[in-house]
């Protein structure tokens, strides 16, 4: 369970990325936000792990509070929290494999991940990983040596590796084609019922947010303008959460060209 | 009579000059090297500035520099009119390049057995050997076979001198002793402090520098011989310098070393207790020295 | 529709700041030449004097590489043991050095100043310290050599580890990697190359350093380029010159070789 | 069966690698090994540590100023002035060095070779020598040591230039690539925006090298506070030699906030 | 004119990323490329202006082969194609105006450009450019600290800025937000359309493909499998584009879940 209590992110450029946002997001729930690019979407998924300090309020995470964990609590939390990241977050300069792997540091000895030395069923379970999204025969190349959506490939297979209890996908298929995309989708939603993994996902497309979503959060300039069920966000929802800009952009677009 | 000879220069220099004519130093670059014996040094200058500009009328630099290399070089290309220098190095400028002339030589006083200065003025200085006071080694015949502690192989008291004295008593010192080569006579005294080498050639007397550290150094080592007279560091002018001003320089020296203030400054600052004029000839001994221990 | 742009358009931030700064940037360089009488045009005057000493160099004594082949084998060895000390040491060093890694303020503080002190001791006291401790030997000379690689390892290396991208260090935290994992896979593979290359390159000052061997009395070439300079034998010197260059471009070629092989 | 042959087959081959450059290690250790003598900690041990830890810990303060001149201000106020001139001639003269021993700015490898040759080669020539060459030029002082280390520093500074410019991202310069920019506005709008943070901490680490570069400029009278060092040095009068060396930090120190707080401010 | 004979690309790593291509593109054309993730999209249009040198084969831009070319003739053809790549290529530490502005850099005397001296009505231009994508207001704003979308579109306002007369754009839309994404799509359209701009584009929309495109190009595996007009690519096409790979993956997946 996540529940953000009056979150607000302000950058340190003075930008307002987060603006008040409460929310809680029960186990086993299937969130997809949307918003239009800029929304803080990113912002509100990366505040969720505390890779950004929030500048006011408080975030729990199965009613322990992250904001106030530290050491070796805090990583305990984010072992259980997957994350894929929108402009991936590869060591270029590592292999498929390697990167993969590094989503099974949190449940094995330091020793042991320092030397490589990751027990047979990690590997295994990096390579299944992989195959799930189609590269296994890319596992020992150079992921500076990948295409696009190969390595947002990799990102989600480090977040499966990882085998956590709850999963923040940022834009997870921008890169992808519609097959690996639905195959990748049908993933999450597959072990988001099965395993009962609370996902959160942000999205630009809407027929997938209403074909997978339980629940759908519209953002707008930092703050929450719709949230509800999938059924619920009917295409006026949509034009609502990017309506308004909408109409701006196109009469800034008609000023110009 | 100053400005007659301030216009000379001022003509000498306009005219440009060929090689053969004689140099005439409008302003005076000096470039000092510590004396290979200095148990104390300052890195100063400026004193020995004032009192030069005193004396000689024009400007005066001086720089201080620890290797005699640059001296050299620049008085080659004329970028240092006067530079002190040991014997060795004046005698390769002077044979190998033409490049300097001796005029003076610094005096300094000479040195008791134990370390004290005696009251008598001198233009050399010795080395010797010395051991560790409990070691048996008590002649130059002993030496053989042992562990000796050398400066590098152009130094004349941390190896030239001390050589010879092996070779006279049949002591190859390449082969029929350890050498261990070392930088600075203060190592050659800890050396044989620490036991690393039996025996350590140095100029008399190094044990003063390490003084400070090791009070009783005196007690605990001994000497086993003293070489012959080394000439003390020469003052050498650059050889086209006019014969009027090479002796203007050497008179200005030889002041400052008899002034009471003068002398005050040269024995604080550099150790010298004085100049004395000086030749080439003088440091004949060195080249026979230098082919005595290469010869072999 | 121009005008509207116009208004629209953020205002630009000032870039006063920055160009006062090069103002006084430039009056410092300038009033530091004037300080020390930099003038050009003596160079441009006196410049052929150089070549009195190049042409000394010539043709070079090329029996002195053989006089000095134990020399350098010498001074190789002690090199190698030297930068391998000083490379094991210089790990926790820039770690803790390098203001992204711990973000333990007077840690970082200390360790930097700690780095910069060590840095700062001359060739000439290190060696009048181990030779006192260790004696006038190789090891001092090893020790020594160690000592003076960990300043550089480590100073090159913190400063590369501060402007690695911090993109996978975010991912290995959102992992829930501990410190150590954090750094193992988010920092090695990025700083790596960084690395290894400043270690070839201490190796290679290591083994032009061999003057710090010379006072340590534990030989090396650094003993025959003074006898060659203190003799005046400048043909010598360029012979060692190009010596130690074809030394140091040989290691470098074998162990770009080998990492090319292995990596 | 696939997924665990492919992984089987790369891990042998790793292995097999790393136990060849094991065994060629162990051996070129072994020979470096066999080459030290150790002789035991020695008797001098003690009081040479001893009189080393008290000057330092009573630095001679009298030196720090003297109204006739040549004191520690005044030293490292012209080794400040000589680090500074020297870094900016090395600037200058290591960038397009630099920038052509970057293998990915060059067309062929052999072109950067020659960079990386030359950068080589000036870095092997000992400072001793750079210093004979300008001290015939210019005269013994500053200004020759200042050229001695600001020729010197090439060597190093370019190698740093050209490995971050070796390290960068190629992206950006690919986009400029492909809007047609020619060499420069390569390197003016993708490369140099990348690796100034890289440049500019490479400077600061050879400017603080310059300023400890008080052996070099010592030993050949260059002024500053290094032939000053060397004097007390070798006469083993360590509680001068630690004032020098608390000046130096401390200068060294100054500088490096000032410039990590003007980095901060301005760029 | 684009045309491509015989062309193939072999990575040094043996990967083949293009395999004996054939196409000729005419001016004013809008053609979409689709295929799955790895299939050699971005490698075709990056082999077009020549960023990757190909292994075989002879690529003509308005009958001049750009294989051969070399020096300013060269970078004056390139200054004539703009691209718009995949993952944004953007100095992160430079502001968003100087991105887009790089775009001109061509256009201009080298002097000038390096001393930042562009003529007003090439920054006017740029403006404009980040106004068409609705980022002005970060035009000094560093770009790193962007949100994805937002750099994707400084990456588009740079090729706008460039004023080509042929645009490659790989996946320009992968991480905008529908509304933007139309307006981005509507945009090239009209340059497409009022300017004789010929446009490609990776796409891995189909809609977006069929919407906006003229010619579709199917590739898989680094092979032409379809070219054809937009209302030729039926569903059955792009079955058979990203078809097989599918079954196979799922066998895959099957063998290893
Ligand atoms: N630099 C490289 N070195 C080696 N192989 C590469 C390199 N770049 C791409 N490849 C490989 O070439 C193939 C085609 O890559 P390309 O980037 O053209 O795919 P793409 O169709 O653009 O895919 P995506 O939709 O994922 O971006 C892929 O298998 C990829 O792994
Ligand atoms: N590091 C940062 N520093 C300053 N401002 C930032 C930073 N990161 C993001 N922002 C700003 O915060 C706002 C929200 O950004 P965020 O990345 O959350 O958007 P988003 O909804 O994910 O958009 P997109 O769909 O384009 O990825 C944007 O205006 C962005 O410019
Ligand atoms: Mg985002
Ligand atoms: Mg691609």
């Amino acid at each position: 369970m996540i529940e953000l209590k009056n979150v607000s992110k302000v950058y340190p450029n003075g930008v307002i990325g987060l603006d008040n946002i409460n929310l809680t997001i029960e186990k086993g729930e299937f969130v997809a936000i949307v918003g239009l690019s800029g929304a803080g979407k990113s912002t509100l998924l990366r505040a969720m792990n505390r890779l950004i300090d929030i500048s006011d309020g408080d975030i729990m995470i199965n009613r322990r509070s992250i904001t106030s964990a530290s050491g070796k609590e805090l990583r305990m939390m984010r072992r259980d929290i997957g994350m894929i990241f929108q402009n991936f977050n590869l060591v270029k300069r590592s292999t498929v494999l390697r990167n993969v792997l590094s989503g099974r540091v949190a449940h094995n000895h330091t020793f042991r991940t320092l030397f490589n030395l990751f027990p047979q069923k990690d590997v295994d379970l990096a390579l299944q990983s992989l195959e799930r999204v189609n590269i296994l025969e890319k596992a020992y190349t150079r992921s500076s040596q990948l295409s696009g959506g190969q390595q947002q490939r990799v990102s989600i297979a480090r977040a499966l590796a990882q085998e956590a209890k709850m999963i923040l996908a940022d834009e997870p298929t921008a890169s992808l084609d519609p097959v690996t995309t639905k195959q990748v989708m049908d993933d999450l939603k597959k072990i988001n019922t099965e395993d009962q993994v609370t996902v959160v996902i942000n999205l630009h497309f809407v027929d997938l947010a209403r074909e997978y979503a339980t629940r759908i959060i519209g953002l707008r300039d930092g703050k929450v303008v719709f949230d509800g069920p999938a059924q619920r966000a009917t295409d006026e929802v949509f034009k609502d959460i990017y309506g308004r800009p909408l109409k701006e952009d196109e009469l800034l677009g008609k000023e110009v060209g | 009579g100053s400005s007659a000879t301030d216009s000379e220069v001022s003509e000498g220099d306009a005219v440009g000059g060929t090689d053969s004519e004689a140099y005439v130093p409008e302003s005076l670059m000096v470039q000092f090297v510590p004396s290979q014996n200095a148990e104390t040094l300052e890195a100063r200058a400026k004193p020995l500035e004032n009192l030069l500009s005193d004396e000689l009328g024009i400007d005066v630099e001086v720089s201080v520099s620890t290797n005699y290399n640059t001296v050299v070089e620049a008085m080659a290309s004329g970028q240092v009119d006067v530079g002190f220098l040991p014997p060795n190095a004046y005698v390769q400028a002077h044979d190998e390049y033409g490049a300097a002339e001796v005029i003076l030589q610094s005096q300094r006083f000479g040195v008791n057995e134990d370390g004290s200065p005696t009251d008598e003025l001198v233009d050399y200085y010795l080395s010797m050997f010395i051991a560790r006071a409990d070691s048996d080694i008590e002649s130059i015949a002993d030496i053989k076979g042992k562990t000796v502690a050398f400066q590098d192989y152009t130094s004349s008291a941390g190896y030239v001198w001390p050589a010879a004295i092996l070779l006279d008593e049949g002591i190859d010192p390449l082969t029929d002793v350890n050498p261990l080569i070392l930088q600075g006579h203060d190592a050659g005294v800890t050396a044989v402090l620490n036991g690393e080498a039996d025996v350590a050639a140095i100029f008399q007397d190094a044990r003063n520098v390490v003084a400070g550290d090791f009070p009783t150094v005196f007690e605990d080592t001994k000497v086993i011989s003293f070489t012959e007279p080394i000439p003390n560091d020469t003052i050498s002018v650059r050889s086209d310098m006019d014969d009027e001003w090479k002796k203007k320089i050497q008179q200005a020296f030889i002041k400052i070393g008899q002034s009471e203030e003068g002398l005050e400054i040269i024995r604080d600052i550099y150790t010298h207790e004085g100049y004395t004029e000086s030749e080439d000839a003088t440091f004949d001994i060195v080249r026979d020295y230098a082919e005595r221990v290469q010869g072999e | 529709m121009e005008t509207k742009l116009n208004d629209r358009v953020p205002i630009k931030p000032s870039r006063h700041s920055f160009y006062l700064f090069l103002v006084i940037l430039f009056i410092i360089v300038f009033a530091s030449a004037i300080y020390i009488e930099a003038d050009p045009y003596v160079i441009v005057q006196n410049g052929s004097n150089m070549f009195d000493l190049i042409s000394r160099m010539f043709p070079p004594d090329w029996s002195y590489i053989v006089t000095t082949t134990p020399a350098m084998l010498d001074t190789i060895r002690m090199a190698l043991l030297g930068t391998t000390m000083g490379t094991i040491l210089s790990i926790p060093v820039m770690f803790l050095c390098a203001r992204n890694m711990f973000h333990v303020r007077w840690l970082v503080e200390a360790s930097r100043i700690g780095l910069n002190v060590l840095r700062t001791i001359p060739d000439l006291l290190l060696a009048a310290i181990f030779a006192a401790i260790l004696g006038y030997s190789s090891l001092a000379g090893i020790v020594a050599l160690s000592v003076f690689s960990v300043g550089i390892i480590a100073k090159l290396s913190f400063e590369a580890i501060e402007n690695i991208d911090d993109g996978p260090l975010e991912s290995m935290t959102a992992v829930g990697a501990n410190k150590l994992q954090w750094i193992a896979f988010g920092v090695v593979p990025q700083i790596m190359p960084h690395f290894v290359s400043y270690v070839l390159y201490t190796f290679e000052i290591n083994i032009r350093a061999a003057a710090i061997l010379g006072l340590v009395g534990a030989g090396g070439i650094g003993l025959f380029y003074n006898r060659a300079l203190s003799s005046f034998n400048y043909d010598q010197v360029l012979a060692l010159i190009l010596y130690t260059l074809v030394v140091v471009i040989l290691i470098d070629l074998i162990s770009l070789k080998t990492r090319e092989k292995l990596l | 069966m696939k997924r665990s042959d492919l992984f089987k087959k790369e891990r042998f081959l790793r292995r097999a690698k790393f136990s060849l450059l094991f065994i060629v290690l162990l051996a070129l250790y072994g020979w470096a090994i066999a080459g030290i003598q150790f002789n035991g900690m020695l008797d001098t041990a003690w009081p040479v540590t001893k009189s080393i830890v008290q000057g330092f810990l009573t630095p001679d303060t009298s030196y720090i100023y003297n109204p006739e001149g040549e004191d520690l201000l005044r030293g490292l106020l012209e080794t400040l002035a000589i680090a500074i001139v020297g870094i900016c001639l090395s600037i200058v003269l290591a960038i397009p060095i630099g920038l052509w021993a970057a293998k990915n700015l060059s067309s062929t490898p052999l072109i950067s070779q020659g960079g990386k040759s030359t950068l080589s080669f000036i870095r092997t020539l000992p400072d001793i020598i750079l210093a004979l060459l300008f001290i015939k030029v210019v005269g013994p002082g500053a200004y020759a040591g200042m050229l001695a280390l600001g020729i010197g520093a090439i060597g190093m500074l370019g190698k740093l230039y050209a490995e971050e410019v070796e390290a960068m991202d190629p992206g950006p310069v690919e986009s400029i690539v492909a809007v047609g920019g020619n060499k420069l506005e390569q390197l003016a709008f993708g490369v140099i925006p990348q690796v100034l943070p890289g440049f500019i901490s490479a400077t600061l680490y050879r400017f603080e090298i310059n300023m400890r570069s008080a052996a070099t400029l010592g030993v050949i009278g260059a002024g500053g506070i290094g032939t000053p060092l060397i004097f007390a040095i070798q006469a083993r009068n360590w509680d001068r030699v630690g004032m020098i060396m608390i000046g130096v930090v401390l200068v060294v120190l100054i500088v490096d906030w000032c410039s990590s707080a003007l980095r901060k401010r301005v760029l």
